[in-house]
């Protein structure tokens, strides 16, 4: 076998990264045309992602290694780039020339994402987390006509410049400590001087740079403006597919600590607790769907987290598997989002109001994926849950568990909000049916399916799980 | 079992006299309430046959040796064992016979008094119930079983006092009925925990034998007595809780006939009666039993005086004759208490059917009135009602004379002279009380000539025309029966007590010991029938009875003691105003309050923590890194 | 003087002063500048570490180099949205933009 | 048997999920469809239970219909069902419970689909967690069984129902935040990586600080759910605001679910910890006995106070556990069964007579016997075995944990016996104001029950009244369960 093949999944992109770049080129916008190629690339992606599933080896000097763990994150990736990219039949957010130029930098950004899952060198690891957030930079003040993008933009740029400032400092501290950028060498140096400060700070400070990205408290600010200030297409991306990237490196990154620093558990602990609380705290005050998810997702942080400082394999399974649970679930509230603000401006909740009769099915599958998003059975947001805490279980931490499941209760209030305002809320004014076109309903229905029935049963993705997290240590 | 169980005639009597009016009640509510008249006659049907089961048994067993037990399981819990069952012995015998006569004639009675009703099926079906519930309980062989149909009287008094629902005051005197004698169940229920989990067994007979001593202490015994004696309290209408019966006859007259003689209070004189043994093992009990009869018995003959309303006079009537036997149980005479409730239950019925009859035809409660309106001109009743008094007050020869002079004997054997002496004042006031009735309605004042006319026209409505002599005949015959039945029993004395006491009885006290005692008291009897004729039969008489000229103990009698007031005060100011407004208000407040806070205080929280995410982004990326450094100083520290 | 931590004193001092820059500047040119000076801390950081402990002697030279190239990549993007903004706002305050609350 | 194999249990829950799906499939306007599918799934369901009921081999006692298949391998998660003396009587409660509240809603209208499709949706969650014996699917199922009640309520609930759906569902998913822990704790403690029931409660698995810990975090997760005081004000605001059948389904079947849970997982796997711990159980069923009669006295909502009243009888359920016996766990499981028949009869006919008249305020309604004789007596029938009226159902159950109860707490014991003045007293005052008295001339056209909205109420009386009359039978089949297990107990 090629070298070059392990590449596969990033070369695809890039490819389509050329042909979009190509399409930006030509003159005169036509949505429909730019919406099919994407579909079309996007779902070839989606094909290739999964062939190369099995694929192991390293490339560029060992700066780079492909195994199960990177390969699931990337068929993730590749899925959540697919999907988003459904959504965009009615890309009404963003005006119709820049058209491309939107599906170029997706493109860049999953592509980023890609060789941030398989890098296990430092400065790999930056070039590509820039290249990612770099891209994200880029599309948020590409909504039209809404003052509020630039501002959204803006800060989202500048929280995220000196998150990763600070990350590369950290960085630069693990280096010193280590002295390699070798995440394999620095698995094998690192358990044995955690104690000292300038390597537990190092790591604390690059963490910070991937807590940003993940939206944990304290460096959530940005989620809330940005999902609301970026069109929604965007937001969707944002909320589902750059998560799923965060929580594969931040997995890669505390697993280097081998279990030995209850000081960064205790750390990770009061930040998964921070987040939790104040996400779903501020979350029963909001009013507009999109900022409501945005504090939703920074509860989801804390809750991957828990998985995630248990510290062992069955915590970085379940910590992927709730990844994989969180990008569905939120993609399904993106769809319904998406579809019932069809002009592509925000959707306060109130909005939402008679929608379980201007379309059923889309009642539906909000109702069920919010319900998943606050872990109730048998969607697969319980199963996400149910193994996290089994895992943190597993480690003692009862407390953790009873405040979590706490959050989770007092998250249910503003999910049932959500739902109360689609079911039960008649709107003021008469709404006609949505129309929802059939492959919308196909996808709908797939998504539910995926949400129950993985919920029902998860057996299969467990394992797969699993097996990745064997492969980081 | 089922083979020897139709073989044997006994048990499938007893069977068969318990059982089927359940059936019929059962039938009735489901399938027949529309057919009032097919229910009427299923319901009567199974009481004959009930009647005349009882009268079989009692007949073949007038020389039983053992008791005859027989039973079968209803449910076991574990330990626990709840049997369902027979005990054929004496007294069982004797009351399921009162129970079937009374209930027979009663109903009998009902096709007249209840012609017409628009609930006559379902008055059947609760008569049956009744029926059922009573006879069940008179031979239940297992205090578990006893207190469970113990409960179902209580039911089926409930649904029948209340029967004219639309009337207020019918419902509350049956809510009324039910909660004041369930209070006093649940002292029964308590008491037959206490013997259960320290005796280990309610089998009757075996609580009468003399291993209750053995196995329970003095005090235990005293405590489980006084208990279960709290049942009687509450069926038998005793102090302090007798106010519910005087309320209870606003219910139709038969049911008060059927509740006053041989069923609801009755069953309480009957429960003592039935573990008598075993109360007598405590003698601070049977002390207390008899100050709370003799209580009772004075209290409810000092409002019997004053009252206008003909039902209610019988009423406290039968409560102060239940103190009576009450206290001639209590004073130790068995025989005594029995047989006063035997002959009770015959004259009492009599009396309330009697009535019965008057308020049918008159529709008013008021005996003046009706001695008004020509009461006397109805020659049967009046003339039953007259006899029934007469036994009532303990006049010879009728069998209350019988009945009343042994209780007498008994109490005169108490060293105490206090009891006896009670004992005469009730009956001189029985004597009083009763005949100023019956010479009310006799010689009434002058009679005006409009209220004749008046009552001939529209008087008692639509059916007086065409059923009436039909109607007043059905209604007579039962009142026959029972002035024979009062008439003679008193002449059954001595067999009675051989059948009751005979073999085993052996220190009862007799009235003979006392022949002074005898003449005592039928003229103690006698002069109240005299204070009577002074102020209500003689012409001219003033019809003001001697306590209705001063008016503040009229006034305390009339307002039963007050203790009615002091029931509704406790109610209103204890219970609604402050223990369950209390809960009421700590629930909303506290309890529901706290919980609506806490998620006031999570939005609330919610609310402030929102403007963390200020606008100004400065602000937050300090937040950020303050955060940061908290976190590297905690680990510095 | 020449020690690690003269270098690693440097650099933190370099980092304060960017964390400071920071929070103290409206303008968001200064800001973005203050960001620049932090990931020069970063990138002293890696040349002593590199220059004192590591063995191979230029990894620290290449992280330096990187990081240059990227910031200048962020400089370009940050000021594109900047001019955005300047159009939208009329200004490059930052106190101008606070619309998103809550 | 010829049908051993036969895998009932799975039946039951498929014909509820297949219900649902026929359901879903149907459109909107086929209301009567709608309807008659649901009677047919529903009734199969029933029949089902109530064979099962009386095919259970007494003397062979233990589990039977046991069907397990494995699940999820590494956590030791299998789909097991199998029924014991414990659920057999709550699976035909549940059964006859959803029949009859099916035909109770054969009224409505609005949203048919909808309705219909949440109601079987809740019910396979309760049928669910009364026949599994693995932890995972009694909390997928538990949790299964709530969330329906929020859109059931908001939807076609009556006073405040947005706020009383919020709070009961709040509360009662706040219950299963105890509930999870206490499960993960037991599992990761055991060591056996097993969530199988029967593995688990072998004696021995867990230290008896572990019981401790775990039985009160788990008695207090479905403790809410049981109604027990003081957590128990979701349960009058949740069935004031319910419909009809959500009322009946709930009060009726849900709030068992509770305290089964308590004995089937708390006690089951903490039996430890349930000794331990009797004494506080019995002191909050006291006060819940004793504080649901007094508060149920002050109300004027009719379904207020059978509100108090549920929490008043739940708390003879919690009392008759608390005394660790024999007749204590009988009692208490034939109080769940007798509880839930009595309440559904309440609610279905408070129900219908919410539905002619408009009104449930004590106040405005009076003489109602007059008006609807057949529907206010069925309210008078289950208001009497409110009270304990013997020779109905729940006499026996209240019986057997009150002689249980005095023997083991003698003082709290006869506290909650005085209780049943109370509770008498605040069952016919209700029963006087609103069915006795003067007929109100303004209800005089409304229609009494018809024959086909009387049969799902004929049979819930006929229930109480069998059961009443043959108590045995029921009582033969818990005590196959509970004797065992007292016996067996360290």
């Amino acid at each position: 076998m090629k070298l070059w093949m392990l590449f596969i999944p990033e070369l695809y992109c890039l490819l389509m990264g050329v042909v979009f770049f190509g399409l930006a080129m030509v003159a005169r916008p036509n949505p429909r045309r730019d919406y099919f190629v994407a579909l079309l690339l996007a779902s070839i992606g989606v094909v290739v992602a999964l062939a190369s599933v099995k694929l192991e080896g390293s490339l560029f000097f060992e700066a780079y290694r492909v195994d199960l763990f990177s390969q699931v994150f990337k068929v993730m990736l590749a899925m959540g780039f697919f999907l988003v990219v459904c959504l965009c039949t009615e890309l009404n957010g963003i005006e119709e020339r820049h058209h491309p130029e939107f599906y170029l930098f997706l493109t860049t950004c999953t592509l980023a994402m890609m060789m941030l899952v398989s890098s296990v060198e430092l400065l790999t690891i930056y070039v590509a987390l820039e290249l990612s957030s770099y891209s994200l930079y880029i599309l948020v003040p590409l909504r039209r006509g809404y003052g509020i993008d630039v501002e959204a933009g803006i800060k989202y740029l500048m929280v995220g410049a000196t998150s990763s400032a600070v990350m590369l400092f950290g960085l630069s501290f693990l280096f010193g400590v280590t002295h390699t950028t070798y995440v394999v060498d620095i698995i094998h140096v690192l358990p044995n001087v955690i104690g000292t400060p300038a390597a537990i700070l190092g790591l604390l400070l690059t963490l910070c740079g991937f807590f940003f990205k993940l939206a944990v408290f304290p460096f959530h600010f940005w989620a809330p403006d940005v999902y609301q200030g970026a069109a929604n297409q965007v937001t969707a991306y944002i909320a589902s597919a750059s998560k799923v990237a965060a929580v594969a490196i931040i997995i890669r990154m505390v697993s280097l600590v081998g279990g030995n620093s209850q000081y960064l558990v205790d750390v990770l602990v009061t930040l998964s607790i921070a987040s939790m609380t104040l996400g779903n705290l501020v979350a029963i005050v909001q009013k507009d769907m999109k900022r409501l998810l945005a504090y939703s997702s920074i509860s989801h942080a804390g809750y991957v987290l828990i998985g995630i400082l248990s510290m062992s394999p069955t915590g970085y399974a379940s910590a992927i598997f709730y990844a994989l649970a969180y990008l569905v679930m939120n993609l399904c509230c993106f769809l319904v989002v998406v579809k019932v603000a069809q002009d592509g401006s925000d959707l306060k909740i109130a909005q939402l109001a008679g929608l379980h009769r201007r379309s059923p099915i889309l009642a539906m599958a909000l109702m069920l994926a919010v319900f998943g998003l606050a872990g109730i059975p048998p969607t697969i947001g319980f199963t996400g849950k149910f193994l996290v805490f089994t895992a943190a279980m597993e480690k003692g931490y009862i407390t953790l568990v009873i405040i979590a499941m706490i959050n989770a209760t007092i998250s249910l209030y503003y999910y049932i909000m959500v739902v109360k305002a689609a079911y039960l809320l008649e709107p003021d004014v008469a709404q006609p049916q949505l129309a929802v076109s059939v492959p919308t309903k196909v996808l709908t229905a797939s998504l539910v399916a995926v949400m129950v029935v993985f919920g029902v049963f998860p057996t299969y993705l467990l394992e797969v799980a699993r097996a990745a997290a064997r492969m980081l240590l | 079992m089922t083979s020897s169980f139709f073989h044997n005639p006994t048990l499938l009597a007893a069977a068969v006299a318990a059982l089927l009016p359940f059936f019929t009640f059962a039938l009735i509510m489901v399938f027949t309430r529309p057919y009032p008249r097919l229910s009427a006659v299923l319901s009567i049907g199974a009481v004959s046959v009930s009647l005349i089961c009882a009268i079989f048994l009692l007949g073949s067993h007038w020389h039983l040796e053992e008791p005859i037990q027989y039973t079968g399981k209803w449910m076991i819990s574990g330990d626990i064992h709840i049997p369902f069952g027979f005990l054929l012995d004496q007294l069982s015998l004797l009351m399921l016979t009162i129970v079937a006569v009374i209930s027979f004639l009663v109903q009998v009675y009902s096709l007249g008094y209840m012609a017409g009703d628009p609930g006559f099926a379902r008055y059947y079906a609760f008569q049956s119930l009744f029926a059922w519930a009573m006879m069940t309980m008179s031979i239940a062989p297992n205090m578990l079983q006893f207190y469970i149909f113990w409960e179902l009287v209580g039911l089926a008094s409930y649904l029948l006092i209340g029967f004219y629902y639309e009337k207020f005051s019918a419902s509350e005197a049956g809510k009324k009925a039910f909660v004041m004698t369930r209070f006093g169940d649940i002292a029964f229920f308590l008491g037959l925990l206490v013997v259960l989990l320290h005796f280990g067994n309610l089998n009757i007979q075996d609580m009468n034998s003399v291993d209750v001593t053995a196995r329970m202490s003095p005090a235990l015994i005293t405590l489980s007595a006084i208990l279960i004696f709290g049942g009687v309290v509450g069926k038998s209408a005793q102090f302090p809780l007798l106010t519910w019966l005087p309320d209870a006859m606003e219910g139709p007259t038969p049911v008060s006939a059927l509740l006053h003689s041989a069923t609801m209070v009755a069953a309480g004189v009957y429960m003592f009666g039935r573990i008598f043994p075993f109360f007598s093992n405590s003698a601070v009990a049977m002390t207390t039993f008899l100050t709370i009869g003799t209580i009772t018995m004075l209290l409810a003959s000092t409002m019997a005086m004053v009252t206008r309303d003909i039902k209610q006079v019988w009423a406290y009537s039968t409560i102060s004759q239940l103190g009576f036997m009450v206290m001639g149980l209590a004073a130790g005479s068995y025989f005594a208490g029995i047989f006063h409730l035997t002959t009770h239950a015959g004259f009492k019925a009599l009396l309330f059917l009697c009535s019965g009859v008057f308020i049918h035809e008159y529709e008013t409660n008021d005996f003046f009135e009706i001695g008004k309106y020509g009461g006397r001109g109805l020659k049967v009743p009046i003339i039953c009602m007259t006899l029934a008094a007469a036994a009532l007050s303990g006049l010879p020869p009728l069998s209350g004379f019988f009945s009343k002079e042994a209780i007498m004997g008994a109490l005169a054997e108490q060293h105490n002279p206090v009891w006896l002496w009670a004992g005469l004042l009730g009956a001189f006031l029985t004597a009083y009380y009763s005949f100023r009735l019956i010479f009310s309605i006799l010689f009434p004042k002058k009679v005006e000539a409009v209220h004749q006319a008046e009552h001939g026209g529209h008087g008692h409505g639509h059916e007086a025309g065409h059923h009436h002599a039909g109607i007043y005949w059905v209604m007579a015959w039962p009142l026959i029966i029972l002035a024979t039945i009062t008439l003679v029993l008193g002449f059954f004395h001595t067999p009675l007590e051989n059948f009751l006491v005979g073999h085993h009885g052996g220190g009862e006290a007799h009235g003979g010991h006392h022949a002074w005692l005898l003449y005592v008291a039928v003229g103690l009897a006698l002069s109240g029938v005299g204070l009577a004729w002074l102020e209500f039969g003689r012409k001219g008489a003033p019809q003001v009875g001697f306590v209705e000229k001063v008016e503040p103990i009229s006034a305390l009698f009339a307002n039963r003691w007050y203790i009615d007031r002091f029931y509704r005060l406790f109610l209103d100011y204890f219970i609604y105003g402050t223990v369950s407004s209390l809960f009421t208000r700590n629930d909303r407040r506290v309890i529901d309050g706290g919980i609506d806070g806490m998620c006031r205080a999570t939005v609330g929280t919610g609310w402030a923590l929102s403007f963390l995410q200020s606008g100004m982004l400065q602000y937050n990326l300090m937040v950020m890194f303050a955060v940061l450094a908290l976190v590297a100083l905690y680990f510095f520290f | 003087m020449s020690s690690l931590y003269t270098y690693l004193f440097i650099a933190a001092l370099l980092f304060s002063l960017g964390i400071f820059g920071v929070f103290q500047r409206r303008s968001l040119i200064g800001m973005l500048i203050a960001i620049e000076l932090m990931l020069n801390a970063a990138s002293i950081n890696f040349m002593a570490f590199n220059k004192f402990l590591a063995p191979d002697p230029i990894v620290g030279q290449i992280y330096t180099l990187f990081i240059m190239g990227i910031a200048a990549a962020e400089a370009a993007i940050a000021l594109s949205i900047i001019v955005a903004l300047f159009r939208r706002l009329r200004s490059i305050n930052i106190e101008r933009a606070q619309e998103l609350r809550g | 048997m010829e049908f051993a194999n036969f895998p009932f249990l799975s039946a039951i829950l498929l014909s509820c999920v297949v219900g649902l799906l026929v359901i879903l499939f149907i459109p909107d306007e086929r209301k009567m469809l709608i309807k008659w599918v649901s009677l047919v799934f529903s009734g199969i369901a029933m029949v089902l239970s109530i064979y099962l009921f009386f095919a259970y081999d007494k003397t062979k006692g233990g589990f039977q219909f046991v069907e397990k298949v494995l699940w999820v391998k590494s956590l030791g998660i299998n789909y097991h069902n199998a029924v014991d003396g414990f659920s057999l009587p709550m699976l035909m409660l549940t059964g006859i419970v959803l029949f009859t509240g099916v035909l109770t809603m054969w009224e409505l209208e609005t949203r048919v689909k909808e309705f219909f499709a949440f109601t079987f949706l809740l019910v396979a969650g309760v049928f669910g967690v009364f026949m599994s014996m693995d932890l995972f699917f009694i909390f997928v199922w538990y949790d299964v069984s709530l969330f329906p009640m929020y859109p059931l309520i908001a939807i076609w609930g009556s006073t405040r129902k947005e706020y009383g759906a919020m709070k009961l569902t709040l509360y009662l998913l706040a219950g299963s935040a105890l509930i999870l822990p206490g499960i993960l704790y037991l599992f990761v403690n055991s060591g056996l990586n097993t969530f199988n029931l029967v593995t688990l409660m072998q004696p021995g698995t867990f230290t008896p600080f572990q019981q401790k810990f775990a039985f009160i975090l788990l008695y207090l997760g479905f403790g809410i759910l049981a109604g027990v005081w003081p957590f128990h004000t979701w349960s009058p605001v949740g069935h004031v605001a319910a419909p009809t059948a959500v009322s009946m389904i709930h009060a009726g079947v849900l709030m068992k679910l509770g305290a089964f849970g308590v004995l089937r997982v708390a006690i089951f796997l903490c039996p430890e910890g349930w000794q331990y711990w009797a004494q506080l159980m019995a002191v909050l069923a006291t006060c819940g006995i004793v504080y649901g009669a007094f508060v149920g006295l002050a109300q004027t909502d009719l379904k207020y106070v059978i509100g108090y009243s549920s929490v008043s009888h739940m708390g003879i359920v919690g009392l008759g556990l608390a005394t660790v016996t024999v007749e204590g766990m009988n009692g208490a499981v034939f109080q769940m069964f007798a509880h839930g028949v009595m309440t559904a009869l309440f609610f279905s006919s408070v129900g219908y007579i919410y539905d002619k008249t408009h009104t449930k305020m004590i106040p405005e309604l009076g003489g109602m016997s007059k008006t609807m004789p057949v529907a206010s007596g069925y309210f008078i029938v289950a208001a009497l075995a409110g009270i304990g009226v013997p020779c109905l159902a729940s006499f026996w159950a209240e019986l057997l944990v009150f002689i249980s109860a005095f023997k083991t707490y003698p003082i709290r014991g006869a506290l909650a016996i005085c209780a049943l003045v109370v509770s008498a007293l605040f069952m016919l005052r209700v029963v006087q104001r609103t069915f006795y008295g003067e007929k109100r001339d303004e209800f005089d056209h409304l229609p009494d029950v018809s024959f086909g909205l009387g049969i799902p109420r004929m049979i819930l009386v006929a229930v109480i009244v069998f059961f009443g009359l043959f108590p045995s039978v029921m009582i033969d089949v818990i005590q196959v369960a509970s004797i065992p297990f007292i016996n067996g107990l360290p």
